[in-house]
């Protein structure tokens, strides 16, 4: 069936709330409302309030409620409207859901999901447009997990909800109308594998959430040209499947990272420095990252347009691993 | 009442009105884009408030944010253009309507984080005492704001320095679908929360500018001679959706709902009460409003001729060299 | 009053005075390390609220949590072993003082981030109320947490909700070096911040074992029946310094404040009760004490000679596989 | 003159007191107490309580309240009793105080510095053992600074205390009582300039805080073996002097990035991936990097002394790009 990234959402959380008493949704807006971004459309009503929570504004708040009821043994679905409100629950995330298990020596855990879109939709200013998962990556004891399509949305939704971990799943305002196909019935998809989207031998192109639909976008163009280019989504962004990257880095000698956060330190670093040092011997052309610039989100058009990664840049990041100008 | 007192009043809040509707209407041209938040229904709160300082007091604001702007005295011109995104926009197009900013006119910004520019305003509030100076600070925040935990850390630090940070709850019962008897376990009266950290507290007819101002006169001299912060729930209703993409009826309250409030419109308040006082007449009303669109007129000539910011403004105003 | 109600509490007490002091001892030899915060003088609140609950009720606390841990039975060997970082800890030496938990015994833990555990206990208490259990939560914090604001997200969420939480507040008046006329606007009685989100509260004299139990008596079969939360302020007072480091007095107090207040002693308060109602011999007392002494010895022993984590344990617990 | 690191904070932030009446400093404990770690010493004495400012424990509100008396003219000097708390506070240090200039356009601008101890000190666990640099360096509009020595510490907080933009200074509890030679009267140290702390031509060991010691004790090490190490300490790691680092690269064609902080993510790897960027061809091996391990900071001693890097893993590492085992 041809669903929306939405209606994915949707289905697995419907699903799993079907099938697992325990699990709940909680945050601003998901019931009466439906969800600031209509994911949770018709929850309160199948559901109830009991199940389905609307909060007030104190994601430190609402956040921690849901560490808590997990080591008790929920399992919360948290929403967070966007993830930059996510900066002030980060203590509960940081340093309560991520860590409770390893403090405690085992006897307690955070198995819950917190969900919301990152990254910048259209003009939405500084402050509502940001990409974090550098930050989340960077934690021990959570996963972060970024789909860019319906399909690995509510596969791995659904396999975020049964996870017994505590797991930063990133969505994004600019997905949540795009479409695609999405088996009938149940399935998951694992944590933990990326997937090749595109074969080609040419150049490696890695790409996650928003930025898997502009490289695709990019590779067909290039295809036209006679350039195959291979694109690989990690889908995970942690625990990061640098086998299935390095695997294709081997096969086509170059890699091209994008990403639409901030450049410096950001995760795209870090795949470059994975894959510099596993697969070293294989590159024929040191790595280009396409990453966002190192501005505050500007508001204005043209500005916010320069400062996030698109075709053009990813073509020429191509074109320079490929030495060709 | 005097007249030349009252409608100036009239006049900001009717230049508020048509800004907003005129905003509304370049977002649907896609001129304007992003979050919109508009202020209708809720100007005789930044009006009064702000009809009771001096030019040089401090204002700070939420994304609700264009009325506080105007009313502090901003070009309604820079304004539109920074909502279009223009190089000539208040902040160089780099702001948007959430955040606004007039250093000029000490109108310290418009924040988006709900609850977060509580702790600025007592930082600005701060300042004044530092420097020993005389100014106050007005916060304007919605009652969203008022459970999360930095508008409480804002109030203690407030409240222990004796800081002249006024903060100002427009209370219009919503934060976006969630009706304040699903967002705050004691509503029906905010003052509590600022008494509990020893901060007086007040309500006000939000939808009064004449309450609004005298009961903001009274505060601010107050907090101006005494060294110490207010709370001053101000109760209003949004008329329109919360942003420009929620409908004004729907989901969350009924459009009898609105159209009973609609009722209690600020600007037909003050209006009546100058004609049965006889300090205005229609002729008056006409010629403001007609004053009021040619402003905003101007205003979006202004913002639709001016140019976007060039590419190299991306990587300014950054780090200062 | 009765001897056999009465004896269990001051064992309790004594147990936890002569595991702080002990383990005060063993930080000196370096066998602890990291940040100690000793619970001397407060031991009447964990030993009389503990004793007002039922042993499937959930207790959460901040790091001075030792005597939470121990009140709610707790091994002291295995609480010695996690001080002292060993395999054989609670929490197999990965926790430490700070972050003592006991499962088994549905002690969540203690805390080391100020007010960052006053959102995870209105969490326990919503998940009693989703699982329509009927337990209550007991969570233990300093008066330093009241401002914060994660502690007043949990109030209003905690009173919207209505759930089963008891939030405990040990006002020893200080928080580090800062007493609380300094970090609390509204210092004289602090139940007013719990009353401004709707919340019940009520203040007891912390250094009162029976008056804590009492109290709590009558608010636990409130929160277990009404599904409400509550809050107790129980005033106290730390004899030692906050840490290992910081002396008793110095900068923030004076020796003659704190030797005034060790005359309160919450341990000395109820033996002259026990004594001056003959329900209590100084010979009862020296078997408490001698008891206690044996227990606290054989927790040392039993940390002292249990083996260090092995370097595997290192990877282990970071992630459920 | 010799003087600890500590007494070395101490006296940049009295002369810059004393030069400059808008700079005052605010935190928890900073006045009566003296500082948590004492680095404030005599300041409530010598400024009184006008510009010594003792707070609650409400990160998030005086650090925003900072954050707007900035806006208003003055200079803040945050202390964080340690940077864990500075979680507490990221919103306001992302959203506003990072983002003010360029929100405003030029407008407003938020000149303070935010400083205090991250990273590790012995067995303060999980919650309070964390090194977070790589979260503040990915932030436009932050320069981060993490001094090792007393002269660096001086001189670029002195500097940083000058400074038109938000600044985070990192400490670390274990360097306060370290003694360093420190010149009398008065210098600043440049921000955005990293130094060579010991000159090589074997190997390049970059290193910054706590970890710079380290790597010059096992430089001294390799010395005795013949291995000469070029051990530089960026000092600033946003901006970061990419400059002095490759020229070393290009000189010794072998680099090792030693960091605390956790390895996924970290800033090593922003650090690795510009120098393979800049400086491919001259790199003869894979670029190595030791860091803290991917785990919440366990109590036990063992445990952390395990977690963290020390001479075996430097040496190691060392040897392993010399291609020496
Ligand atoms: C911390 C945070 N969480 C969530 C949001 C999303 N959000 C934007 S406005 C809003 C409702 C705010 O309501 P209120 O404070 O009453 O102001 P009003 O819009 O009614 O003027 C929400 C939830 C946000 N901006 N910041
Ligand atoms: C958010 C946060 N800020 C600062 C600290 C450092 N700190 C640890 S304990 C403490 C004082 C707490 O006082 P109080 O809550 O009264 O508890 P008490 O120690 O008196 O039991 C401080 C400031 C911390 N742990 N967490
Ligand atoms: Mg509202
Ligand atoms: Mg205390």
């Amino acid at each position: 069936m041809l669903i929306s990234y939405r209606e994915a959402l949707n289905q697995a959380m419907r699903e799993e709330m079907r099938r697992d008493e325990r699990v709940f949704l909680i945050g601003e807006d998901v019931g009466h409302y439906q969800g600031a971004f209509k994911v949770s459309k018709g929850f309160v009503e199948e559901f109830g309030r009991g199940r389905v929570l609307d909060t007030p504004i104190t994601e430190a708040g609402f956040t921690g409620l849901a560490v808590g009821a997990a080591m008790a043994g929920l399992r919360p679905i948290v929403e967070l409207m966007t993830f930059n409100f996510g900066i002030l629950a980060l203590d509960q995330i940081v340093n309560n859901a991520a860590k409770i298990r390893y403090m405690s020596g085992g006897q307690l855990s955070a198995p819950m999901v917190i969900r919301g879109p990152g990254s910048a939709a259209h003009q939405l200013g500084a402050q509502h447009s940001q990409s974090l998962e550098a930050w989340f990556c960077h934690v021990p004891g959570l996963k972060v997990i970024a789909p860019a399509t319906p399909r690995d949305a509510k596969g791995l939704l659904k396999s975020a909800i049964r996870d017994p971990n505590p797991i930063i799943f990133i969505e994004a305002q600019l997905l949540y109308a795009t479409k695609g196909e999405v088996q009938e019935g149940e399935y998951t998809v694992p944590i933990g594998q990326a997937e090749i989207k595109r074969q080609g031998d040419a150049v490696t192109i890695v790409a996650y959430s928003k930025m898997l639909l502009l490289a695709l976008e990019v590779a067909e163009e290039l295809a036209s040209e006679g350039i195959q280019a291979e694109v690989v989504d990690p889908r995970t962004l942690k625990p990061l499947d640098l086998q299935t990257i390095v695997a294709s880095v081997r096969k086509t000698g170059r890699l091209v990272i994008v990403e639409e956060g901030w450049r410096f330190a950001g995760l795209g670093a870090q795949i470059a420095d994975s894959v510099y040092t596993d697969a070293f011997d294989y590159l024929d052309a040191q790595i280009v990252r396409v990453t966002g610039e190192d501005v505050p989100m500007p508001y204005a058009r043209p500005l916010e347009d320069a400062a996030i990664p698109d075709r053009a840049r990813v073509r020429a990041a191509v074109k320079q691993v490929l030495h060709r100008a | 009442m005097d007249r030349d007192d009252l409608l100036p009043l009239y006049r900001q809040m009717l230049l508020i009105r048509r800004f907003e509707e005129r905003s509304a209407e370049m977002y649907a041209l896609a001129k304007i884009a992003g979050f919109l938040h508009l202020y209708i229904g809720e100007e005789a709160i930044a009006v009064g408030a702000i009809a009771a300082i001096r030019a040089d007091d401090y204002v700070i604001s939420a994304y609700r944010d264009h009325g506080h702007c105007l009313a502090k005295g901003s070009d309604p011109r820079h304004v539109m253009a920074e909502l279009f995104g223009k190089a000539t926009g208040l902040c160089k197009g780099k702001g948007g309507s959430m955040h606004l900013v007039d250093a000029k006119r000490n109108f310290m910004g418009g924040y988006a984080i709900v609850g977060g520019h509580l702790p600025l305003a007592t930082g600005l509030a701060f300042a004044v005492t530092y420097q020993k100076r005389d100014q106050v600070v007005l916060c304007f925040f919605g009652e969203g704001a008022v459970p999360s935990g930095q508008a409480h850390e804002a109030f203690n630090l407030a409240a222990l320095w004796k800081l002249p940070v006024i903060f100002v709850c427009e209370n219009n019962r919503y934060a976006m679908g969630t009706p304040i008897t699903r967002g705050i376990a004691l509503y029906s009266d905010l003052t509590d929360k600022a008494r509990a950290h020893g901060i007086q507290a007040e309500t006000v007819d939000g939808m009064d500018v004449l309450a609004v101002r005298t009961l903001m006169q009274t505060v601010v001299s107050k907090v101006r001679t005494d060294a110490q912060p207010y709370f001053v729930e101000a109760v209003t209703y949004r008329f329109m959706g919360h942003s420009m993409s929620d409908p004004a009826h729907g989901h969350y309250r009924t459009k009898e709902e609105v159209d009973a409030e609609r009722k209690k419109d600020p600007l037909v308040l003050l209006r009546q009460t100058m004609m049965q006082q006889g300090l205005a007449t229609e002729a008056d009303f006409k010629r403001l409003e007609q004053e009021a669109g040619e402003t905003v007129a101007a205003a979006v000539k202004f913002a639709d001729e001016s140019p976007f910011p060039a590419r190299a403004a991306l990587d300014e105003d950054v780090y200062i060299e």
